[in-house]
């Protein structure tokens, strides 16, 4: 089966104008089409890019297609002009992310009591590069505020979905329950939030 | 000790703690935790005042090192200082610390990602102005909007009850037409013909005056009675209908 | 001749970050080429973009190359760019849509004696809009036609069941006293009928 090179073309210019990422849902009402179908013609379209080995890529992120270049001429980049991108993530803020993306949606107290250490500023700088929002509301006591990860994050890291995160190594012959330590957590994080009002300097 | 830690390069106590696990060689799975204490307090007392006072978790951490330390050396314990028919004290903190490594090793692959989107560049939107053409038409509405025209629709059906008590007065004379026409009826059991004064009780009472009217106009219409007024503003004489009578 | 596929893929991204027209002469330093060579391989590519009939184009203008869309496609993207104009439904139409959705299925009779007001084109535009719809006939004298929500106003709403429906507080004395109500406003109501053909202009 393939798309419709009219429709294939249009995409190219929509891309293009576009610039930013461009749900498949939008287009598929553009041009009549079922989502499945939409997501298939767009992936169809990058599969050429890559086969003719163009200069631009169409990459997918949570069902948005963006254009972008392909990372190979980046040295040819950089010697034109230097593009401006964002500061690279710090250690803190990697990890709350690692976090994040793995437990999601997950309060700020079950990122702490996992890290052994607040996160409140890893957090802000997150949510204010928006690689994390908050996606409602705990039912525990308090009703803390959950969080998830955007868009933005996929595209940062490269990844379609979520199910492109790698599985985590497990712990091998580790004996003890999941249960057990999560009960384990729990308390130790809470002592350490009693504790301690300061926190460490940590930027993003 | 043989080497030299600065605190702020790490990201928290299991941060360290694993560093020095790591240093020292030992398997995260059996903790010597005697030796880690020792070199973990010791990093925490090289540390300079102000490093103190932002890392309490750092503190925390110490603790929970010194109270498993204890229960290792209490009687009872087996060679490794594990006591007899117990847990292992040492499960929880390996538990967590190797959640934590998890994470951390994570952080490292995010990391490697992000090198690796960093060559790719993407471009900004076009200026799209000049496609503003006329409008589309689309029916927007939410929750929200639906909630408060429909609050705003019982605010002013409330304020519309007040002045309803008007119609509600009109409604309970409506209803005494028929009590009224009831009356009337009760007059023709005496005689065939009425004069329209004599149906009206209190002579000064408007409302009377226009209920009984109605009523007889009603009466009219239901082809129950003829009238008559022999000259204009004269009394009106009301005949009733025979078969009516026998009807009812 | 054929120009390097190296430097022609280069090429695609460093006019896609540029944006502006990009001139050959800056390129042909990039690439160790002489100004002729650069403008040659320009040009193949924008050939290759006709051959293939991409959505994209490379424009050359006075020895310089810019990449844009293709014209065919200004239809799609004046369609996805078109700001979509929001129409919103009247007080009227909000209203008779409140009682439909929380007294349904219900007689236009009704409707009426509870706003106080006849409600003939609001109904009529929301059934053409397909927000309400007949759903049967009332057992009362001369059987009047009864109308409920339609599956398009519980998504026009972002409501997945009619118990999603807010509570309003006052919702309760409305149906309280709606019976009492009813019977008087009725009778208003037939008289009005009898006396009066015209209606209040009513749009939806």
């Amino acid at each position: 089966m393939s798309a419709n090179p009219r429709i294939k073309s249009a995409l190219e210019s929509l891309l293009f104008v576009w610039g930013d990422p461009l749900e498949a849902k939008v287009c598929a009402e553009l041009f009549d089409l079922s989502v499945p179908e939409m997501i298939e013609a767009f992936r169809e379209l990058a599969g050429e890019y890559e086969l003719r080995d163009s200069g631009l890529r169409i990459r997918e992120m949570d069902r948005s297609f963006q254009l972008c270049t392909n990372a190979e001429n980046d040295d040819y980049i950089q010697r034109l002009c230097t593009p401006v991108k964002e500061k690279r993530l710090t250690q803190a803020a990697l990890e709350v992310l690692a976090i994040v993306a793995y437990r999601q949606p997950v309060t700020k107290g079950e990122i702490d009591s996992i890290r052994g250490v607040r996160s409140d500023r890893a957090l802000e700088g997150l949510i204010r590069r928006n690689l994390i929002e908050e996606s409602g509301r705990s039912q525990a006591i308090g009703r803390p505020i959950l969080y998830a990860t955007t868009r933005e994050f996929l595209a940062l890291f490269g990844f379609e979905t979520l199910e492109d995160l790698p599985l985590i190594e497990d712990a091998g012959t580790f004996a003890l329950s999941d249960h057990y330590e999560y009960s384990d957590e729990l308390s130790i994080g809470q002592i350490a939030i009693s504790l301690d009002g300061a926190e460490k300097a940590e930027d993003v | 000790m043989a080497y030299k830690v600065k605190l702020d390069m790490f990201e928290g106590p299991f941060d360290l703690l694993v560093y020095l696990i790591e240093h020292a060689r030992m398997s995260i799975y059996d903790i010597r935790v005697s030796e880690i204490t020792a070199q973990y307090l010791e990093t925490i007392r090289s540390m300079s005042a102000p490093d103190i006072a932002a890392a309490q978790e750092f503190m925390v951490l110490a603790a929970v090192l010194i109270e498993l330390k204890s229960k290792m050396l209490l009687p009872g314990s087996d060679e490794e200082g594990v006591p007899e028919g117990e847990e292992d004290p040492r499960a929880e903190l390996v538990a967590q610390l190797i959640e934590y490594k998890r994470f951390k090793e994570m952080a490292a692959f995010l990391a490697e990602q992000e090198d690796a989107t960093a060559h790719i560049h993407t471009k900004p939107q076009e200026d799209l102005s000049c496609y503003e053409g006329p409008e589309e038409e689309s029916l927007r509405a939410d929750s929200d909007q639906f909630v408060r025209a429909f609050r705003a629709f019982l605010f002013r059906r409330q304020k519309l009850e007040e002045i309803r008590h008007t119609y509600e007065r009109v409604e309970r004379q409506r209803m005494s037409i028929e009590h009224k026409i009831g009356q009337i009826r009760d007059f023709f059991a005496k005689a065939t013909r009425v004069r329209f004064s004599e149906l009206i009780a209190r002579k000064n009472d408007r409302y009377d005056v226009v209920l009984t009217f109605v009523s007889v106009l009603e009466l009219i219409k239901q082809a129950a009675v003829k009238v008559r007024q022999p000259k204009p503003f004269g009394d009106i004489e009301i005949t009733l209908i025979d078969d009516q009578v026998n009807q009812s």
